[in-house]
């Protein structure tokens, strides 16, 4: 079964991929609000969300107290 | 505005009015934190959020606004991280904001909210158990090829692979345990974590030769899953915690950041309470906390004094009178001298108390680590013993080593690792649901040892907010009663409003003369509420009543009795436990007669009146010396550092800051049966911990034999050692289902009246 | 459609066509005395008719919507009516195989018309013709909504869909005219296989982009299935078809790997083509459609997350299970059992947690059809894998290998779960898409549902039966101790199930033909009569009514 | 286009730089990183001793391909006969009896791509060779419901009249010996002649097969036309084949299992 020594390598590699994403996930916490982001697709009203820089660029937005 | 009162006015009330909102104002920004770009960053935290709908709403307002960078709601901690463009914008027009859309917003105590921001313990928790899990996964593969046939070369190279793959993997996921073990040896004493670390590095030591030898077995796999149970019990352990912690510190600070000092000039400017140098002038204004210890130099007020006395009937205070830190000032503007500069004031003292007492209790040893005490040398002497009965029978030392390490690792103390936490984690779960938060696990544990009950009266046995009894019979009186009461916010004043039925009759100019009580006039004759002395200046018949009093000039003066209503569920829970054959006492900061009433109301015997919080840690202390563990139930309004030196406490939701963070546990609903409940889970997780300890010691006398008679393979290793762990776990989910709280008795009939 | 790209975009989408025109030139040219030519003609014209696409609307004016307030959903339309076009074609193929086994004769006198050349057809066609199209569409719409960003260009999201879509085209066509590698689910030659790998680098490189300009800082799970659906059937895709060809004029090529060890490659291939591709992709769109569909949030979002790391480890190593008895070393079938087992547990946890979220909603579920098909969807997906953990055990395997029990499990899957689950995420894609109030005929879903959950469990049954039948009598001894039945004796024991099955397939087709019928009148007219019940989402009590795990 | 492409290369160089910043802080996270470092190059180096056993047997007299044999392996796989056949005799006693001695490794050793197949509405093909005659097997694929009345294998008439390719077998024996495939260069460059050779017993080219690939090769006109080297030889070859490339398995048979 000599093809395990190259299937075997490209196992352990894709888990050690997988592992660094789970690194990278804790890092950006994206473990944060758990119960928040299962409900926040329920409601998103369908446009993107403007890039935070790009909304305080537009200042013609009202600003009630 | 006619002198009225004895005390002399000398800033007019609208300044002062001004001096609060700017206080509040300033206090809400003293809780934005500068960024690093600049911006302002701000946690609120929104206790009545509730599902997705209120995120998006929230979100969407918020982040419609000019001045808000970013807003992120975080559903689980119930909290609003805001993002201000420039950092000194003010949040209090973004609480109002939020107000508006229903949900009331607090600033979270931005300066704890710090340390748990990044949880690196639970962040490095989980990144150990990611590599273990990793490793334990691969390895077991490994393993599994090699146990179902792989032999010869193939055996060598997978046990080569599982090497290089386990040595990083315990390198990097055991050093928790290596760090405790290590500590705990220095120090010389046994913790669980000895066993834990020794049975891993052997583990991995032995099966290291046995590749390099070219052996049949390895124990690669047992090892790194080992790590990975443990990991996941201490991880599961840490989150309880940290739930507990986050509910409680999402709640305001107590003691305010600073106070409105008045400079030479004249003005007014806020200056943090580090730079509150004794001799300064401060105003306080209307529902603010006294920040340091000062004495009063100008104006009177009502003030909230329960932090010391634990009695929530306000107390007046007027000239040359002395305030203690954390007291709150009810309904008049003070301007005062500070006495002792912030952390010599009477809060800091209290805290200083607590957490003295909290160390005391530090020294309680959890269930786990006793065992450990008992397992460790056993387990160690028992796997010396094989390698010299084994080195004796055959004259090899290698078979030796290998059986005497196969009976180390066979009696894995998965058992005490796993299960202990996992039963804890169930029970605040079921707690969580019954409406009461959990410290952390050996709360559990030591609630479920006590022989003694104690209870504070004000808050606790008693709902704390005054209510009134009887009312006069003239409705004219009555409605004027009413009229006058709506103009203050002075709790009793409010109780006595919320009492009356009537329609408030029309008054004209009402004034409020702090500490003693409110004026005014009804169609031309003056009217007063207030302290019965003050009230007989216009009404002689008003002296010698009980206050508070009202009466028209000259005409008759009639008194409200305030009393005290009982808990619900207080009768039950003192009979339960009296029935459980647990003595109960009650301590309070009361007069005795109060105090004795309530007492023989609930047929309590040990009741002692007057006591100060030193009076009830001294009382605790001498329970504690004479060997009985007391369980205090306290609102902790005075006596938080006596629930810190219980030997288990409990708070009320009601409590105050201190209580809530020295209680270990706090019922959120009002009804005292959530002590019983409390208790009776405590016990039936100890009992069912004590099973698993049963189980965990059968499954040894079964498992080390058969390893010492050497018929330990690396399979059967694994086997036992996730079936115990599977069945110890399956045992502590079993909680889920027993000990169902009796049902709840129906509450009999209404509270019961006692004189105030 | 083309109106909204910029002028920029226009000319580097015609520089593209230009250049699969060139390809598809020098293939032809190549490859003329080799059926490669004609593969060679077929990119060609494939290619130019984008380019006469692209260039009659080279200087039209310039789009005038403004792109940050809107999402792109163009390549997400195309792609749904791909899918559902590949899944007629396909379906069809399926139907027609099956009765050329019912009746042998019932094909054209024709190489190209033998069972042989059209069953990969089916399987290419419904596993990446269906499947691929839906899932990349269905990640388009996804991978927008839940970062709240839009996709980084306008070119790459079509290039990823019609090369796909040309893979495909090459892929069916070489089937009929003989250019297979036999290794099952990776039959392409080795030109389509190069292709394929270049469109899913772009479609790996665009889903990163997306992720990476997001605005809601949280990944939604959903994409990690689909991350882990991309990532891995590329590393496997490369794996199982390293390959030499015989001369670069010719299509045959010769797979690196032989026997023994090219049949372990094939199965560590086979059965995680099955894992990444018909399961952690398709359950990504399950853990999108069917929380926003019942309106509530998924049961348990840590558990979906805990399943995700769980089936993404187990599944890489059960390859083996497919050759339990074979000339595969013992110890490494063993190692297939213990694994194929073990993945039960993953699995259903991600179909328990979908079928609890509807706990709370089960009304929704009687009166909306697309609801429904979600819900049958994660009951089949529950259901086919823990029929897969029994077959992998070796004495149940030794009786179902090689037998119809296989296909019936298969279907179970790939009917079951994968269509099912499709067809509901297009219902309820349809109406958002083009903005219509709801489907433009509910009873239309409801004819589709009955039909196809009717098809599927007639299949189901008639394979079950069949495989066990066949297995039993290739084992059966005489009490003097031979072999009791031929091997016709048995084939002949399996037509009445072989024409029940072609029936079973029929409804299924007859349903996907509904569906596609009721997305294009959707498409094109507004139902001028209110229709009485597709309910639209109403989020209703928000409190699930048995409180969130966590 | 290629600027936009590397976009996010930039970010991810950018990201790197950033991480190993942050590595260097977090002493721990810095030590995990050097362990797993070593742990991989060690791996690279030990890699080498590697020796996973050979567990296919080497048997002497196992012979590869000849040219016309590969030829009707790639016409096999071309008309799809796998979706219906087997060739992998499992070690199930039922299967031994019915089809043979259970199928070894090494008798695939050579299959580019092995074609043990998933599906048996056929009967396993592994040991179908010299077990009918080359007659029964071209008028069995010319239409088999001639001979088994209730088969529903499609016909393959046309394979008679198609006359089959030899110009790029040399190419194949080329690709297939750098796959693996011990195909010398001699056997390379003669096979297109081999291909014609093996189907004409009595031309000069039929000795050539059989010193190039063993005497028990087997030469002779399979379709039964003479004057034309047809698909159906190729594949009718191959068939014959199946199961006689080597004989290993006929005399170590051990008792079945099961």
């Amino acid at each position: 079964m000599t093809i395990l020594a190259f299937l075997i390598p490209v196992t352990l590699s894709m888990g050690a991929i997988g592992l660094g994403v789970f690194f990278w996930s804790l890092r950006s916490n994206q473990y944060d609000d758990l119960s928040g982001d299962a409900e926040r697709i329920l409601f998103d009203d369908d446009h993107p969300l403007l890039a935070a820089s790009a909304r305080l660029s537009n200042t013609t937005k009202e600003t009630a107290p | 505005m006619s002198g009225i009162g004895t005390h002399p006015q000398t800033c007019s009330g609208d300044q002062l009015q001004v001096s609060s909102r700017e206080w509040r104002e300033a206090e809400a920004r003293a809780g934005v934190r500068l960024l690093a770009n600049g911006q302002g960053h701000c946690v609120l935290s929104i206790p009545d959020l509730r599902c997705g709908g209120c995120v998006a709403k929230i979100e969407r307002t918020l982040n419609a606004r000019a001045d808000v960078v970013t807003a992120r709601v975080n559903l689980t901690l119930k909290q609003a991280v805001v993002t201000f463009a420039d950092a000194d914008t003010d949040p209090t027009c973004v609480i109002s904001a939020l107000a508006l859309l229903g949900y009331p917003a607090i600033p979270a105590d931005v300066a704890q909210q710090d340390e748990d921001d990044t949880d690196d313990v639970g962040r490095g928790l989980l990144r150990a158990i990611a590599v273990a899990g990793f490793g334990a996964m691969n390895i077991m593969l490994l393993s599994v090829a090699v146990w179902s046939g792989a032999a010869g070369e193939t055996r060598d190279t997978f046990h080569l692979i599982s090497a290089l793959i386990a040595i990083p993997v315990v390198a990097y996921a055991g050093q928790p345990f290596f760090r405790s073990a290590f500590q705990a040896l220095r120090m010389g004493r046994l913790n669980m974590d000895v066993p834990i670390a020794v049975a891993v590095v052997l583990a991995l030591a032995l099966s290291l030769v046995e590749t390099m030898r070219g052996g049949e077995q390895a124990f690669f796999d047992a090892a790194v899953t080992l790590l990975f149970f443990l990991l996941s019990g201490r991880y599961l352990d840490h989150l309880m915690r940290e739930r507990a912690r986050s509910a409680v510190s999402g709640l305001a600070r107590l003691s305010p950041r600073g106070a409105m000092l008045r400079q030479p000039d004249g003005t007014l400017t806020y200056m943090p309470l580090s730079s509150i140098t004794p001799g300064a002038i401060i105003t306080i204004g209307l529902d603010e906390r006294v920040p340091v210890d000062v004495r009063i130099i100008s104006g009177s007020t009502d003030l909230d004094r329960s932090l010391v006395t634990g009695e929530a009937m306000p107390v007046p205070a007027g000239f040359g009178d002395t305030l203690e830190a954390g007291t709150l000032n009810l309904t008049g503007v003070v301007e005062a001298e500070v006495l002792r500069s912030a952390d010599g004031s009477f809060l800091a003292q209290m805290m200083r108390m607590q957490s003295e007492a909290e160390t005391g209790r530090g020294t309680y040893v959890r269930i786990a680590d006793r065992a450990a005490q008992l397992y460790a040398p056993v387990v160690h002497l028992l796997s010396l013993a094989t390698f010299v009965g084994w080195f004796l029978a055959t004259g090899e030392w290698h078979t030796a080593i290998f059986i005497a390490i196969s009976v180390l690792i066979i009696t894995c103390p998965c058992a005490l690792g796993l299960a202990v936490p996992v039963a804890h984690v169930v029970a605040s779960g079921r707690l969580m649901r019954m409406g009461i938060l959990m410290k952390d696990g050996s709360a559990l544990e030591r609630l479920a040892e006590i022989d003694r009950v104690v209870f504070d009266k004000t808050g606790t046995l008693t709902m704390g907010t005054a209510a009134i009894g009887c009312g006069p019979g003239d409705p004219a009186l009555r409605t004027a009663a009413k009229a006058l009461a709506l103009k203050t916010v002075h709790p009793a004043a409010r109780a006595i409003a919320m009492s009356i039925a009537e329609q408030p009759c029309q008054l004209d100019d009402a004034i409020e003369v702090p500490g003693f009580g409110i004026a005014g006039c009804v169609g031309g004759r003056a009217v007063r509420l207030g302290r019965a002395d003050w009230v007989a200046d216009i009404c002689l018949q008003a002296k010698g009543k009980a206050s508070p009093v009202c009466a028209f000039a000259d005409g008759p003066a009639m008194s409200f009795d305030l009393i005290e209503t009982l808990r619900p569920g207080a009768v039950d829970a003192i009979s339960s436990f009296a029935e459980a054959g647990i003595p109960v006492a009650m301590l309070s900061g009361d007069i005795a007669a109060r105090a004795n009433s309530i007492a023989n109301q609930l047929d309590i015997a040990d009741v002692r009146s007057d006591e100060t919080p030193a009076d009830k840690i001294a009382a605790l202390n001498v329970l504690r010396d004479a060997g009985h563990r007391a369980l205090m139930v306290g609102d902790g309004l005075n006596d938080a550092a006596a629930l810190a030196a219980a030997h288990v406490s409990m708070a009320p939701s009601s409590a105050s800051d201190a209580g809530r963070t020295a209680a270990d546990f706090i019922f959120l609903r009002d009804g005292l049966d959530a002590v019983t409940a409390a208790w009776h889970m405590a016990r039936a997780t100890a009992r069912i911990v004590r099973q698993n300890f049963a189980l965990a010691i059968t499954y040894n006398c079964i498992a080390i034999p058969l390893a010492m008679a050497g018929l330990v393979t690396p399979l059967i290793a694994a086997l036992a050692m996730s079936g115990s762990s599977l069945l110890v776990i399956g045992n502590a989910l079993r909680l889920n289902r027993a000990a169902k709280p009796r049902p709840m008795p129906m509450p009999r009939a209404g509270g019961m009246e006692v004189p105030a | 459609m083309m109106s909204n790209l910029t002028s920029t975009e226009r000319a580097r989408a015609m520089l593209i066509t230009v250049a699969g025109v060139l390809i598809g030139l020098t293939m032809a040219a190549v490859g003329r005395n080799d059926p490669m030519g004609a593969h060679g003609w077929i990119v060609l014209l494939f290619c130019g008719v984008l380019f006469f696409l692209v260039a009659q609307t080279l200087y039209d004016a310039e789009p005038v919507e403004d792109r940050s307030t809107s999402y792109y959903d163009d390549p997400t339309k195309v792609g749904i009516l791909l899918a559902l076009f590949w899944a007629v074609v396909a379906m069809g193929m399926g139907v027609w195989v099956a009765s050329q086994l019912a009746w042998p004769d019932l094909r054209f006198d024709a190489a190209w018309s033998s069972f042989g050349r059209i069953r990969p057809v089916h399987t290419s066609g419904v596993i990446f013709g269906f499947g691929g199209n839906a899932l990349i569409a269905t990640s388009y719409h996804i991978m927008q909504r839940t970062s709240r960003a839009r996709m980084p260009d306008q070119v790459s999201p079509w290039f990823v869909l019609l090369g796909f879509n040309l893979f495909c085209v090459v892929a069916a066509s070489g089937y009929l005219m003989g250019i297979t590698q036999s290794k099952e689910y990776a039959e392409p030659e080795w030109y389509a296989d190069l292709w394929l790998v270049i469109v899913w680098v772009v479609y790996f490189i665009l889903y990163i982009r997306t992720l990476a300009r997001r605005n809601e800082p949280h990944i939604y799970v959903a994409n990690w299935y689909y991350l882990s659906f991309i990532l891995v059937v590329a590393i496997l895709h490369i794996v199982n078809n390293l390959a030499v060809p015989a001369s670069f004029s010719g299509a045959k090529s010769y797979s690196a790997f032989a026997g023994v060890q090219d049949a372990m490659v094939q199965w560590w291939y086979g059965h995680n083509a099955v894992a990444f591709f018909l399961t952690t992709g398709f359950l990504g769109m399950l853990y999108y459609f069917l929380p926003k569909r019942a309106g509530r949030p998924i049961y348990s979002y840590r558990l979906s997350i805990l399943s995700f790391w769980g089936i993404v480890f187990f599944y890489i190593w059960v390859g083996s299970h497919h050759l339990h008895y074979t000339a595969l070393p013992q110890w490494v079938q063993t190692l297939g059992v213990t694994f194929s087992v073990m993945l039960l547990v993953p699995s259903w946890a991600s179909a328990g947690n979908a079928l609890m979220t509807l706990n709370g909603a089960w009304h929704k579920v009687r009166d909306d059809a697309t609801l429904r098909f979600m819900m049958v969807a994660a009951v089949f997906y529950g259901l086919s894998t823990f029929e897969g953990s029994f077959m992998a055990i070796r004495p149940v395997n030794a009786l179902s290998h090689y037998t119809d029990w296989t296909v019936g499990h298969v279907h179970s899957g790939a009917m079951g779960w994968v269509a099912m689950i499709t067809f509901g995420s297009i219902y309820a894609l349809t109406p958002m898409l083009w903005r219509r109030e709801t489907m433009y005929s509910w009873k239309a879903v409801e004819w589709h549902f009955w039909l196809a959950l009717s098809g599927t469990v007639i299949y189901i049954f008639a394979m079950w039966n069949s495989g066990i039948t066949q297995g039993l009598m290739w084992r059966t001894y005489t009490e003097s101790g031979t072999l009791r039945f031929s091997f016709v004796d048995t084939l002949i024991a399996m037509h009445p199930y072989y024409i029940a099955r072609a029936f079973g397939g029929l409804l299924f087709f007859a349903g996907a033909c509904i569906c596609f019928w009721n997305v294009v009148m959707t498409i094109r007219r507004v139902p001028n009569h209110a229709p009485e019940a597709d309910y639209p989402t109403i989020p209703e009590a928000m409190e699930p009514a048995v409180p969130a795990a966590e | 286009m290629l600027k936009t492409l590397l976009k996010p290369f930039a970010r991810v160089f950018e990201f790197q730089a950033k991480t190993h910043y942050r590595m260097e802080r977090h002493s721990m996270a810095l030590t995990a990183g050097i362990i797993l470092a070593a742990g991989v190059g060690g791996f690279v180096e030990i890699a080498p001793l590697f020796t996973i056993d050979e567990t296919v047997e080497d048997v002497a007299d196992m012979r590869v391909y000849t040219p016309l044999e590969q030829a009707g392996r790639d016409i096999y796989i071309r008309e799809g006969c796998y979706a219906c056949h087997s060739q992998m005799i499992r070690t199930l006693r039922d299967e031994v009896e019915r089809y043979g001695p259970y199928s070894l490794a090494v008798e695939s050793k050579y299959d580019h791509p092995m074609l043990w197949g998933s599906k048996r509405t056929g009967p396993d093909l592994a040991r179908v060779g010299d077990k009918y005659s080359d007659d029964w097997q071209v008028r069995h694929l010319i239409n088999p419901r001639d001979l088994v009345p209730q088969s529903v294998m499609p016909q393959y008439a046309f394979l008679q009249e198609t006359p089959l390719r030899t110009d790029d077998l040399p190419g194949r024996l080329k690709a297939l010996s750098m796959v693996g495939v011990p195909y010398t260069d001699d056997m390379i460059a003669n096979a297109a002649d081999d291909a014609l050779g093996q189907a004409r017993p009595d031309s000069d080219r039929a000795s050539g097969v059989l010193d190039r690939y063993g005497e028990a090769t087997a030469v002779r006109t399979f379709d039964g036309q003479s004057d034309r080297l047809t698909e159906m030889d190729a594949l009718v070859a191959y068939l014959q084949i199946l199961g006689n490339l080597t004989d290993v398995a006929q005399n170590t048979q051990l008792m079945t299992e099961e």
